[in-house]
């Protein structure tokens, strides 16, 4: 990994863990999932910069898949959250 | 007050303990004698470059197979639980209609997500993915229709007949290695083909198209029965 | 845009899986090729009364013409969303005067609706709640014209006019 | 070691918040959490300085750089294991709070002794 | 020419038909009901054509993938496995037969496909020869048991569900950390090559490993105090469910125990300190019995009694004890389930489970009742049923050491047994004796669960008046254990 | 040339990715802190990737891919989870100025009851 | 002589069997299978007759043979068991008749034989397995038998099985120490190995063994459930328990004490008293304590037979006695007590049988008058009675002076006291006996009663006739009980077929002696009535004092309290009633057992969760603490 890459990993990182505390301060549900999207798509993000770090094409897949059962997941909770649970 | 902080010291305990276990097998070391073997030889013994899917489908197979029925199990138990007969059911009233993005958008992802599932298990044998991953992303298609459409339902029949379908495929290409020479389930009886072609690994990429279908399957019935408990609801005891 | 029958959303469905297995490989080897072409015909069997009630007449040269010209203007928008964003975000004062507006459409085509709503998601201030019939639910960060029509104007019409062509 | 301390503190807090929380909900949260400690666990037993994944997607990959594919496999199976008791569990509690109408432990005793 | 004999049969068919059930009940709803009774038949069959091989060469070893036992997983089957492997299918046969006859109650298919699958998850713990294969059928069989407990979806039947998922689950866990401890500490699964590599590691290096595993076995396995969740579960579970549950579940994962103890985890402390669980279940599980009002809690509180008995009689830790542990665990399998089955009858024609309410109900089902006495006789260990033979070699063992202590375990055994007479004899005076409560009619239960019933009583009747075969076998499994013969004989046959 | 115009792209899309997170920090309410994450961070990531396939081309159509797949996906879930939460009562911030949401769902609840 | 064992013993268990199955057929195919069957088994005896010794393998187990053997002492056991089991059957025929539930009759006859068959196993018995596995068999089968007799005796029986299998569990152990140093448990090898080892060990398998034998005995302190049991089952069992089922725990004891531990071997490893072993000193003192509570608690009672019942356990304290003095004379007075126990008990639960037959009642109180009405069986009561007061020429007197004489020759002076106070208590119950159910006032409800059917009367006849033989014979049984006794070492006693010549062991069997002991009983009885007449207080119901207008409501009740005055004497001992002891204890228990088990399953997840988390943690700390924990 050059330099560049660790302060791509910084940058992105921070926008993470700002994420992570939307999670968990709320203060709704909505707010809390609002977090995770966020912290998901970020990962897809890092997923498909680490298939390049570590020069794995493979691991794109990997990031597809995640990106796409967390998109179906907000889904899923966005429905339930309107019906209150 | 006084239940945590004895609860709080008797994991620290345990934890302690753990990593006592542990620091004797010192992290990061190099692999196990089983591991290293399935590295130098697993790609001349089952053709599959993804050595953690020869691993998963072929020497670990009969895992696999547990596993498979694991998921059956549980997607029975689910069906169990949230069995409501015909009669019984009821629709609630007070569903309201899903988003028009959402509706629209699921229903155009759909394909997509059929496509890209049957894709994952297809190359579970090259990629990180399999029959799991593949499986649960068409699983996750038929819970995005839930959602677009919360009066569908799949057909609980055509789904009892693809998991059944799968799981004997399964079952049935690891009995037929019985009655070969080497007279041993799960045998990899297939050519093994050009090392990351599609066509390749013997039957391994067969087992993982017929786990992907199963789980899918499941998932799905799992999915279905879920939604249903949730609009149907009905036939309380 | 009329409905089109079974076959024709068949065929189309399998067109655009096909392409999309070919981005998906992205490999011409034959046996790729080869599975990826089954696999479409499987896939869009179960699948093809989703994707489209229009099937093929999406693919008229002029309709992809519009798409491959939306396609830029579409992201530029996005670009320039996002340069919005940063300013609001950023600057000390906030500038947000957010509010709740309705938008009316002449889209006719679900997937029209859909094109719209998600293109005013992405682009500077507004983001689509929901759709109903010709009306569009949109939360605006920075409410310029409280009217419908106002809203309308600024918020829909620039997207409509390729849509139209694209989506009918 | 980073590692193997994180999945047990997983296992640990997923196992205070089986025994502590009352909410039928958290308990299954405990237990994933636990069991996503014991996936972890078991990655990182697999876990080489610098290894990388186990497949040999191109020419000449050096089989001593991959990590074991061992725990990987493992950890596959242990996930959808998990994935199918959480599915049965949500179910469980789903038809718990259909009849006891709470999601309070505590109130769920109508068998005893 | 296909080797029928070959022990993976004994999980593949079984799990063969689970899925055609699924099959089939897309096209035909009645086909499921039949198909567990070709399964476990086949099973049946199988497992005697095995019968000849095990003599022969002590040790029967099935590979997969085509590859030697470290390499790939292993079917291993010696005679302990393998009569617990008959007795499991056998137990699958009839209750199968039963089950056709007593569930009447929807989604069907997916009951006939979880029960076979429970069965098969009991069969694989039993016979598989990898550590984290045993996990894997725990599973198995865990996940089926959850189901199938909550299959009458009530009030009690859910709760005792998830009561039992989420101990089961933590058990799992547990289990599977165990599991992976020892593969951090030798890089292998199979249970021989993992006793063989971990030769050299101290008994302090291992303990925790073993303790964890031992936490998640006997969850399953009913030790007091991890099995809290059986006097609910399998009550609330359908009666040929419990039959099941008690009769050779509980048994595997003590099974598994035994094996684990003996090939990987032989050491004296161990049997000491595994004592103390035996005698706790054991008195446990008696005293509570003894309270019961409820039929089937109090068989279930029976079998954590008797589980206690043959886990003691195995914590001997020689020969005797281990065959007095092998002859308890056919005489409580055979009893414990052709009880359910009876109880499971006269539930349904009595309609409550509550002992009062049974009074007078042995006059009208005599031939229920009279096979509930040779079960219950069996299990306190009157003569001449098999109990006896087995309880005898279990106290012949102990007192083998006559230390205080041995002494004293025999006085809480005894006692404990008493207790058992004061429960079973007090069911049995008011079934035979009592006067009927209410008018309801009572008839016998249906001929086809009578079949299930009469099979299982006429073997244990077979074996209690002719016990000399079982007790050779018996004799000769206990003293492969003893002498590590699976360790041996795996080394030999197996290439490992 | 090309590693230039990658990491550029990586870094553009980092920013984004940030400053979508920040967005959600500093917004008064959870509209506008959508408004912010959504763009940002869909745009980010869009970028981000797309910048991995610049600097390995043979990657290019699979992140092409992935980054469609965002640009697409993205939108519909921001807009599902916003009339969540308005239809669940999440308040707004102080300084809104209109609401015609009640009026459009409102109609739609009770053509619904009926 | 080529009768197997194994023949012997299967027989009634095939019988059974086969008499179940004919019951499908007819009632009577049934009857008659049930008697031939029974006829056969004392057929087959009989031909052991004369036969010193015989011994066969009948299989093996755990590395020990299971044996069946045969000697006069068994041969004298195997005639009290199958002779007076084909006397109840016989009696049961039309006893039983009133029985609707034809099943329930089926079984009976075969729980019958089943009782028979389990009892020959154990006489047969050559190796403790053997014996054990049979004892249980009798245990359960009697059970079954005592269950028969309605709501009372499930409550009876109850008590009976739970102590039974306490005794046979106290008797496991012991056998299971025997088997951990002998690796075989056939007599001879068992007897070898208590022969070297320590006391401590002996005297602990006395004890264990005892505790077993005592039960089925009904010594005091186990016979708590004897009352209850002998007096609820059904008429025809209640002579086959008291009359023969007891009679295997004093057959149970002769094994131990001269069988395995022989009795020199007793000597050598213990102090003695009166030379007599400690141990075998204990048991006599517990013998002939039983004798003596039994007795007043028998005078006490209401109910025949319950009456009967405390009778029997009063004695088998008598064979109990005379088995644990060690000396030729006593045991043999003990064995030959068993017998004739045997035959006048079953005599007089089968008389009260008949008596409850016709009357439908056993209520001493309610009864009165009979002797016209039923002349036959107050004939054969009264031969009863007076076998069991020990008056010549009947049989009870000569086994009783033996062991009067055995305890007179080792000059045991309380003991021999308390054994005449037993006797001449004897006269008093059983005088209550026959003049509450046969003399005074025939009760209204009783004017149509008859004698019982001959099928009934047939037993009785056969037993008065026993019992006047083997009083002016007792030649007969001393035949046997000698030549076995030779087999265990003891000295043998000269005998004849009247009785005992002048310079056998014992002396001669005087006329004189036979009147002293006569007149002794006599004048402690009329003491007895000295004391107690004077201060009896008049009840509303004593119809002899108070002096009022005998109504015929009154005239009938008149045995009731018949000896109330006696009572108040001892009144104490009701208070410590034994019973209420062990009820105290056991209550105790369940209140304990029931609390803690509450606490433990208490319902709650989280407990039980934290249950397994705390077993973790016990060994996480083990692991910590290097594994010391233990
Ligand atoms: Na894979
Ligand atoms: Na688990």
């Amino acid at each position: 990994m050059s330099i560049l890459d660790w302060i791509y990993l910084a940058i992105v990182s921070i926008g993470a863990i700002l994420a992570v505390f939307r999670m968990f301060k709320g203060p709704d549900v909505t707010d809390r999932v609002v977090g995770l999207d966020v912290l998901t798509t970020i990962t897809v993000a890092l997923f498909v910069f680490f298939a390049m770090v570590f020069d794995r094409y493979i691991y794109i897949d990997v990031a597809l898949v995640y990106g796409l059962l967390a998109f179906v997941g907000v889904l899923v909770i966005a429905r339930f959250i309107e019906r209150g649970f | 007050m006084i239940r945590k902080i004895v609860y709080s010291i008797f994991l620290a305990t345990i934890v302690l303990a753990l990593v006592m276990f542990f620091a004797a097998y010192p992290f990061g070391k190099n692999k196990m004698t089983v591991g290293e073997y399935y590295l130098n030889n697993g790609v001349a013994q089952t053709g599959a470059s993804n050595i953690v899917t020869s691993v998963v489908v072929d020497y670990r197979g009969f895992d696999t197979l547990g596993e498979v029925s694991v998921l059956f199990g549980a997607a029975a138990g689910v069906a169990i639980l949230f069995f409501v007969l015909a009669e019984n059911r009821r629709e609630r009233k007070n569903i309201t209609s899903p988003n028009f993005v959402v509706k629209v958008g699921s229903r155009i992802i759909f394909p997509f997500i059929l496509l890209f599932g049957t894709y994952i298990f297809i190359h579970g044998h090259l990629t990180p993915g399999g029959g799991f991953q593949g499986g649960s992303i068409i699983a996750s298609g038929f819970l995005l229709l839930y959602l677009a459409y919360p009066g569908t339902r799949v057909s609980r029949k055509k789904l009892s007949a693809v998991e059944g379908l799968a799981g004997l495929t399964f079952v049935l290409l690891g009995l037929y290695g019985l009655m070969l020479p080497e007279s041993s389930f799960l045998f990899n009886f297939l050519p093994k083909g050009q090392l990351n072609a599609l066509l390749s690994a013997g039957i391994l990429p067969i087992i993982y198209i017929a786990i992907g279908f199963k789980v899918a399957a499941e998932f799905a019935g799992i999915v279905d029965d879920m939604m249903c408990e949730v609009i149907c609801r009905g036939g309380e005891k | 845009m009329e409905k089109a029958g079974k076959l024709n959303k068949y065929i189309f469905t399998v067109v655009v899986l096909y392409v999309s297995w070919i981005l998906l490989t992205a490999t011409t080897r034959a046996d790729e090729l080869i599975v990826g072409l089954i696999v479409s015909l499987l896939v869009a069997i179960g699948s093809f009364d989703y994707l489209s009630e229009h099937g093929l007449s999406h693919l008229t040269p002029k309709r992809v013409l519009y798409l491959i010209i939306y396609a830029p203007y579409y992201l530029w928008q996005v670009i320039l969303a996002n340069f919005d964003v940063a300013y609001r975000v950023l600057a000390p004062s906030m500038p947000i005067k957010p509010g709740i507006v309705k938008v009316k459409t002449n889209l006719k085509t679900d997937s029209g609706k859909l094109a719209l709503a998600n293109s005013i998601t992405m682009t500077p201030g507004t983001l689509t709640m929901d759709v109903k019939d010709d009306t569009l639910l949109v939360h605006w960060i920075y409410v310029k014209d409280e009217t419908v029509e106002g809203a309308t104007k600024e918020i829909g019409t620039p997207f409509e006019k390729y849509l139209k062509e694209i989506f009918g | 070691m980073i590692y193997y301390l994180g999945s047990f503190l997983l296992i640990a807090i997923g196992l205070y918040a089986i025994i502590i929380k009352k909410n039928l909900i958290k308990i299954l949260i405990g237990l994933n959490l636990a069991a996503s400690g014991v996936n972890l666990l078991i990655v990182s037993i697999g876990y080489i300085k610098n290894g990388t994944a186990p497949i040999f997607s191109k020419i000449g990959i050096n089989p001593s750089a991959m990590v074991d594919p061992i725990p990987q496999a493992l950890t596959l199976t242990a996930i959808v294991i998990d994935a199918s008791e959480l599915a049965l569990a949500v179910a469980f509690v789903v038809l718990l709070y259909r009849h006891y109408g709470t999601l309070d432990i505590k109130k769920i005793r109508s068998l005893k002794w | 020419m296909v080797n029928l004999a070959n022990p993976i049969l004994l999980i593949a068919i079984p799990l063969l038909f689970v899925f055609l059930i699924a099959f089939s009940s897309a096209f035909s709803k009645s086909i499921a009901k039949y198909l567990p009774i070709f399964a476990f038949g086949l099973n049946v069959v199988i497992a005697i054509m095995i019968i000849p091989d095990v003599l022969k060469n002590g040790l029967v070893i099935a590979t997969t993938a085509g590859f030697k036992p470290p390499i790939a997983i292993d079917m291993v089957v010696d005679r302990l496995s393998l009569f617990l492997a008959i007795i499991a299918s056998l137990l699958g046969f009839v209750v199968s037969i039963y089950n056709v006859f007593y569930i009447d109650e929807e989604p069907e298919e997916k009951f006939y496909a979880l029960f076979t699958l429970l069965v098969a998850g009991v069969i694989w713990m039993i016979i598989t020869g990898d550590l984290f294969n045993l996990f894997v059928a725990f599973e198995v069989t865990s996940i089926a048991a959850f189901g199938l407990v909550g299959f009458h979806r009530d009030k009690g039947a859910v709760e005792a569900g998830f009561k039992y998922l989420v101990m089961g689950s933590i058990g799992g866990s547990f289990l599977l950390v165990g599991v992976i401890m020892l593969y951090a500490a030798t890089g292998t699964l199979n249970i021989v090559d993992i006793a063989q590599k971990s030769a050299e590691l101290t008994f302090q290096q291992k303990f925790l490993a073993y303790a964890l595993i031992f936490t998640g076995l006997g969850i399953e396995g009913a030790l007091f105090p991890l099995n809290a969740w059986l006097p609910d579960a399998h009550p609330a579970a359908p009666s040929s469910v419990s039959s099941i549950l008690s009769g050779i579940m509980t048994t595997a994962a003590i099974y598994a125990i035994f094996r684990i103890t003996n090939t990987i985890f032989d050491y004296n402390q161990i049997y000491f300190f595994l004592m103390f669980f035996a005698l706790l279940t054991l008195i446990f599980g008696e005293v509570a019995a003894f309270f019961q009002k409820d039929i089937k809690r109090m068989l279930a509180y029976s079998t954590i009694g008797q589980t206690g008995l043959f886990f003691f009689a195995f914590t001997l830790h020689s020969t005797n004890g281990l065959q007095g542990a092998f002859m308890q665990i056919i005489n409580h399998s055979l009893s414990k389930s052709m009880l359910f089955l009876i109880v499971g009858g006269m539930i349904m024609q009595v309609g409550s489970r509550n002992i009062d309410d049974f009074a007078g109900v042995g006059r009208k089902m005599k031939v229920s009742a009279f096979f509930l006495a040779v079960g219950m006789f069996s299990l306190m260990g009157l003569p001449p049923f098999f109990g006896f033979w087995s309880k005898l070699k279990i106290i012949f063992a102990a007192l083998q050491q006559t230390n205080i202590l041995m002494v004293a375990s025999v006085v809480i055994i005894l006692l404990m047994s008493v207790v058992e007479g004061a429960y079973f004899f007090k069911l049995l005076q008011a079934m035979f004796f009592g006067k009927p409560k209410q008018d309801r009619e009572i008839k016998e239960a249906s001929l086809g669960m009578l079949t299930a019933v009469v099979v299982l009583g006429l073997i244990l009747l077979f074996v209690s008046f002719y016990p000399t075969p079982i007790i050779d076998f018996t004799h000769q499994a206990a003293s492969d254990l003893m002498n590590k013969n699976y360790i041996n004989l795996a080394l030999k046959l197996g290439g490992l | 040339m090309r590693l230039i115009l990658g990491y550029f792209l990586l870094y553009f899309g980092a920013i984004f990715l940030f400053l979508g997170a920040f967005g959600l920090i500093r917004l008064p309410d959870l509209y506008t802190r959508m408004q912010a994450s959504t763009k940002s961070t869909t745009l980010g990531a869009f970028a981000s990737v797309l910048g991995v396939g610049v600097i390995h081309p043979d990657w290019f159509v699979k992140c092409l891919v992935v980054a469609l797949f965002i640009l697409l996906t993205a939108p519909v879930g921001s807009s599902a989870l916003m009339r969540a939460a308005y239809k669940t009562g999440v308040p707004m911030t102080d300084s809104t100025t209109i609401d015609e949401g009640k009026e459009f769902f409102g109609e739609e609840q009770e053509g619904e009851a009926k | 002589m080529n009768m197997s064992l194994e023949l012997l013993l299967a027989t009634p268990f095939i019988g059974g069997l086969l008499t179940y199955i004919g019951g499908k057929v007819h009632r009577w195919v049934r009857n008659i299978f049930a008697v031939l069957f029974s006829l056969l088994t004392l057929g087959e005896m009989s031909l052991f007759y004369n036969t010193t010794f015989k011994g066969d393998v009948w299989g093996s187990l755990f590395g020990s043979k299971l044996i069946l053997q045969t000697n006069p002492i068994t041969w004298l056991f195997l005639l009290i068991v199958t002779s007076i089991s084909l006397l109840v059957i016989v009696f049961s025929v039309d006893d039983m008749k009133h029985e609707e539930d034809h099943i329930v009759l089926d079984s009976y006859y075969m729980q019958l034989l089943f009782v028979e068959g389990a009892m020959i196993g154990i006489v047969l018995a050559g190796d403790l397995i053997t014996f054990f596995m049979f004892w249980e068999i009798m245990s359960w089968t009697s059970y079954f038998l005592i269950v028969h007799g309605g709501k009372k005796s499930m409550d009876a029986g109850y008590k009976y099985i739970i102590m039974s299998i306490i005794g046979a569990y106290a008797m496991f152990v012991a056998i299971a120490m025997i088997y951990s140093k002998a690796h075989s448990l056939v007599y001879p090898d068992v007897a070898l190995v208590l022969s070297q080892s320590s006391p401590t060990f002996t005297i602990w398998i006395i004890i264990l063994l005892g505790v077993g034998f005592f039960v089925k005995a009904a010594v005091m302190p186990l016979h708590t459930w004897l009352p209850d049991a002998h007096s609820e089952a059904p008429s025809p069992v209640s002579p086959l328990l008291s009359g023969v089922l007891i009679k295997m725990g004093a057959y149970g004891l002769f094994i131990i004490f001269y069988g395995l531990m022989s009795a020199n071997l007793a000597k050598n490893i213990m102090p003695s008293i009166f030379s007599t072993p400690v141990l075998l000193y204990i048991v006599q003192w517990l013998a002939a304590l039983s004798i003596v509570l039994a007795t007043f608690l028998a005078i006490m009672q209401e109910d025949a037979k319950r009456l009967l019942a405390y009778s029997s356990i009063s004695q088998i304290g008598y064979v109990v006695l005379g088995l644990a003095t060690g000396t030729s004379l006593g045991v043999a007075g003990g064995l030959f007590h068993a017998l004739n126990h045997a035959i006048f008990k079953s005599l007089l639960f089968l008389a009260v049988g008949a008596v409850i037959y016709r009357t439908g009642t056993r209520n001493l109180s309610d009864l009165g008058g009979l002797v016209k009405k039923m002349p036959f069986t107050f004939v054969a009561l009264v031969v009863g009675i007076i076998a069991l007061a020990g008056v010549p020429p009947l049989n009870g007197f000569v086994s009783k002076w033996m062991i009067y004489e055995a305890l007179l020759q080792k000059k045991e002076v309380f003991l021999l006291i308390m054994a005449f106070v037993g006797s001449t208590g004897a006269f008093l119950y059983v005088y209550r006996l026959v003049h509450s159910i046969f003399l005074g006032q025939l009760s209204q409800k009783h004017e149509n009663v008859k004698d019982v059917p001959i099928l009934m009367q047939i037993p009785m006849w056969v037993l008065v006739i026993a019992t006047v033989i083997y009083g002016i014979f007792p030649g007969l049984a001393m035949d046997v009980i000698v030549k076995g006794m030779k087999m265990f070492g003891f000295a043998p006693i000269a005998y004849n077929l009247y009785g005992f010549p002048q310079g056998s062991t014992m002396g001669a069997l005087k006329v004189i002696n036979i009147a002293s002991v006569l007149m002794i009983s006599f004048v402690v009885a009329w003491i007895f009535f000295l004391l107690f007449s004077k201060s009896r207080k008049v009840s509303q119901y004593d119809n002899y004092a108070a002096g009022q207008v005998v109504t015929p409501e009154l005239k009938y009740n008149y045995s009731f309290g018949f000896y109330m005055s006696f009572g108040r004497v001892i009144k104490p001992i009701f208070k410590i009633s034994i019973e209420r002891i062990y009820n105290y204890w056991v209550d105790a228990a369940k209140i304990f057992g029931d609390y803690y088990m509450r606490r433990v399953y208490t319902g709650n997840l989280e407990t039980y969760n934290s249950y397994i988390v705390i077993v973790v943690t016990i060994a996480a700390a083990a692991v910590l603490l290097g594994g010391k924990i233990w």
